[in-house]
């Protein structure tokens, strides 16, 4: 991934907040408070709007996510989606491209600014039960020598299989904590929103491959 | 849905112009935040109060900026809690050296956001103090979740925490009676219908012709448990039960009363169920000292109430009823 | 239909004891009667200000008892004129020998029992005057039919009254004044979801998901044409256009602005309604000189507000902004 | 009619009011305020149980009925229907029964009690447009030398017909008149519960004629 790589793949993502918006306020209003879809929407707009004008590296492109969401999102989202992308523009400091190996970093700054951030650990239904088994998987998946595209895929499926599987979760963190055994039977609205981020990843660089080929 | 607005994303920002020139001589509104501070802030040697949420539930909290009260509001969108940044730009109008103590109602994101607006405002140099609201009796209390929500006792706490810092208390001192408040209040509420958010066009949750919802939060989530209708009396002896249950209410307390309607419930109906709960604190040996009726934090246009009770002692009595003069809280 | 209360046939009485109850210094309810007095009534050297009709409009009329407005409000049942021995009663309880004031909005059953109840203390040596209130602009003033009816602007014409009154004007003055202001305040109103009565249980009339009604009464009876929703300002301009552009308005004048939300739009909203009456107003060379937005003379759990201006002149506008302490209108 | 009927007529009435609240309250909905049902109910349930008491005379019988309508019901009926049996009271002063004669100036008295205090003539849709023509038919059943029975079974029918023909009009008195020419095609609520109160005269006088022929 480089800063084009990462500009193409937070608009893609912007896109398809927009187009899943419904699906993520619909989430929310089961076990939250309906404004997921919205705020996603509102951050990812502005980070768009953002990128017009933005020529800098591939660290600043993600403090630029981080800002953006930090200062337009609001709710819990905005200050766990801020950290993630924040730590990750830390780690990314000084690179210009990352290759498969050190994704398993990245994510692993990521997730961790998410435990901090929201006190949060494995199986509280929430978006970190997407992240956090993400910086395994790719760690893995690079050791097996597998190249960028197949781990990003691989990272993809992942997530969205943790993301489905939160809706057998009970809620123990957020606002659905207040629904107890309520929430059982509702997919996590954070947990989707990062599924579908990897999902615009994989594409971006499917895309790219196929880009790449056709030159 | 209907509801009388413009574009749905621009509901909040409207609201805060329509609030602001209602009140021009109490009110003014920073540009481009969200923010709603006191005409004359920073109040020279006084410590700055700010508090804030999601909009959707007016008059709170700009209703309650104002002498004796609130330094400033910060409105995030409907139902989400401000950013880091608009909270950031209260902190900075409010502060007149004093310190600022930010009351912040126990939910995820409103505490997140709060809490790094804190962290950047003390890399600048304010003293910045919090304190989180968590009255909510209706949600199970455990170190082990995300702990008890901040509901309509907020608007009490804002109060006393106005009065105390008018008098010019130290931001520790305010701190303190702040924290003792937040340990002495209890609140229940219901939903009879449920709310619907500008732009999602769709209630948040449906009920039965003949269901409601007990305990439910100011964000239209779905409460604790559904039940059929209940009369007036059963339904606030219900609620009042929880609330009067919990830690704090002994027989001989002096008792403030807050019957706070969610949007859509009449007045009549409130003053209705105050009188219900009145006889309840009598049969539970509680003197209820003041009694506040009305609309004070809502949740768009959900039907239902909320029940606040807060055991007083002779300083937050004191400090209860001492003036103040704000657009929706006045004594 | 969810209402919080018993027995239907019980909710005004209940209603006026949790009143009661809120407001012990202010208020106090004569047995039986369905009236709240000022609690020191009946005040000595003053006229009496009497004012009254059906109930579901609160927090009229009982939240207007108090220093600087009236003397008594009596509360028929529901969307139900008062009887004349009610309204007697109060009439006698607030005549300190100086004469009393009645302020009765234009509706037929208004009007014929309060002539009686004036019969009825004229027979027993009370002074007694009566003002009729008919603001409504969306109703034709013909002296054929029954006129326009009195809403929300009833409200700014109790307080004036009260004003005077408190001054120790004669009978003959306050009278004079607030015949003046009646001549001088108009309104109109907008409903987007009918009302349910507590004893009938069904809404008053039926609305299309997408259509409004124009000109309604505060009773629920159906307005003068309907239409499909519009946004705020397209809204507010129509109401405000025929407002306006009724008798008394001119560029240069200075007015009082009520936005009165009818029963369950939320604060939200009246908010954005009173930002674009603002531009209007200023469109129109009108000045604002104090606005009040929120919850004054509703309908039960109608969706809806209305918008009220007040054309002032000099003594007007300082009786206007002249100190009440009432529990629901300050100054 | 003596005290007895007259008595009968009114618990008749009460009950049929109590049955037909609904339907009131239907109608006011429709072109008012929908509490004529409630107004009515109040206000004979109160008489039912004055009644139950009462020992006077015919005159008293009214009185008490105006008096107890006047206190009770409010709105526009309460003054209108207790001034029409405070005005029958007087008419029927010192006299201790009436025969088919007395009616049509009794009717004429109710009448223009509400006239006067309604403000009202007739063709403005309400409860008027029935009263004002019972005098005279009362008046011309009586000349045919027509027994009570008879005279008040027509005047039972021309209220009907009376309260019905509202329908069509359009009113211009009381709260349907805010409706304009929205008021065409809905029945005034105060027409029809005057078409009850003398269908419940008709019946109570047959139910009498019954038993005296039993006797
Ligand atoms: N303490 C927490 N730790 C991690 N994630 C959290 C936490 N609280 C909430 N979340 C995530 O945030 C999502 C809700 O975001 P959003 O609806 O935008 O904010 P809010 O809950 O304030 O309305 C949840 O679905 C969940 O994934
Ligand atoms: N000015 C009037 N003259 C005669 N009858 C009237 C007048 N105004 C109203 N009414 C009658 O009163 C009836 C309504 O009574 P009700 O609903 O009890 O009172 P309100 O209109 O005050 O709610 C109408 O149907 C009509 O027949
Ligand atoms: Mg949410
Ligand atoms: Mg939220
Ligand atoms: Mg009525
Ligand atoms: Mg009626």
């Amino acid at each position: 991934m480089d800063v084009t790589v990462a500009k193409a793949w937070f608009q893609r993502y912007a896109d398809v907040i927009s187009e899943e918006k419904a699906l993520l306020t619909r989430l929310d209003s089961a076990i939250g408070d309906g404004d997921h879809g919205a705020n996603m929407a509102r951050g990812w707009k502005a980070v768009q709007e953002e990128l017009e004008s933005f020529t800098g590296g591939l660290s600043d492109a993600f403090l630029l996510v981080s800002r953006t969401l930090i200062s337009k999102v609001g709710g819990a989202s905005g200050p766990l989606y801020g950290t993630v992308f924040l730590r990750m523009s830390m780690a990314l400091k000084g690179k210009e491209t990352i290759d498969e190996t050190d994704w398993s970093n990245l994510l692993q700054q990521g997730a961790e600014g998410i435990a901090q951030r929201g006190k949060v650990t494995g199986g509280e239904k929430t978006m970190y039960d997407v992240w956090s088994v993400l910086p395994q998987a790719a760690e893995e998946t690079a050791q097996q020598g597998e190249d960028e595209l197949t781990l990003v895929t691989r990272l993809a499926q992942i997530a969205r299989e943790k993301a489905d599987a939160t809706q057998e979760m009970k809620a123990t963190k957020g606002r659905a904590a207040y629904l107890g055994d309520r929430s059982i039977g509702h997919k996590d609205p954070g947990a989707e929103s990062t599924a579908l981020l990897f999902d615009a990843l994989r594409s971006t660089l499917a895309d790219k491959g196929g880009a790449d080929h056709e030159n | 849905m209907k509801k009388v607005m413009n574009q749905p994303e621009h509901i909040v920002s409207q609201m805060l112009d329509g609030m602001a020139q209602a009140y021009p001589e109490r009110l003014r509104l920073l540009e481009e935040t969200g923010v709603l501070v006191r005409r004359d802030a920073p109040v020279n040697g006084k410590v700055g109060l700010v508090s804030g949420g999601g909009s959707g539930h007016e008059p709170a909290h700009g209703g309650y900026v104002g002498k004796g009260m609130l330094d400033a509001a910060v409105a995030g969108e409907v139902f989400t809690s401000p950013t880091p940044d608009q909270i950031l730009k209260a902190i900075q109008a409010v502060d007149s050296g004093e310190g600022v103590l930010c009351i912040v109602k126990n939910y995820t994101g409103d505490v997140l956001n709060f809490e790094m607006a804190a962290e950047l405002a003390a890399a600048e140099g304010i003293q910045v103090e919090q304190v989180i609201v968590h009255d909510d009796v209706a949600v199970e209390d455990s170190t082990h979740t995300t702990g008890r929500r901040g509901i309509a006792g907020t608007v009490l706490v804002h109060k006393i925490a106005g009065a105390k810092a008018e008098q010019g208390a130290s931001l520790k001192e305010v701190k303190e009676v702040v924290e003792e408040t937040v340990s002495r209040v209890r609140s229940m509420g219901v939903a009879l219908e449920p709310c619907t958010l500008p732009e999602a066009g769709q209630p948040s949750f449906t009920l039965g012709t003949d269901e409601i919802e007990l305990g439910i939060g100011i964000h239209g989530e779905p409460g604790v448990a559904r039940t059929e209708q209940l009369p007036a009396e059963a339904l606030v002896k219900r609620l009042s039960g929880k609330v009067i249950g919990d830690l704090p209410f002994e027989r001989g307390d002096r008792v403030a009363v807050l019957v706070n309607g969610m949007g859509s419930t009449p007045l009549m109906e409130l003053h209705v169920v105050h009188r219900e709960l009145i006889e309840i604190l009598s049969e539970n040996g509680l003197t209820p000292v003041q009694a506040w009726v009305g609309e004070y934090m809502t949740s768009l246009d959900m039907a239902g109430f909320s029940i606040t009770l807060l055991k007083l002692n002779k300083e937050l009595e004191q400090l209860l009823l001492s003036e103040s003069d704000t657009p929706a809280f006045r004594v």
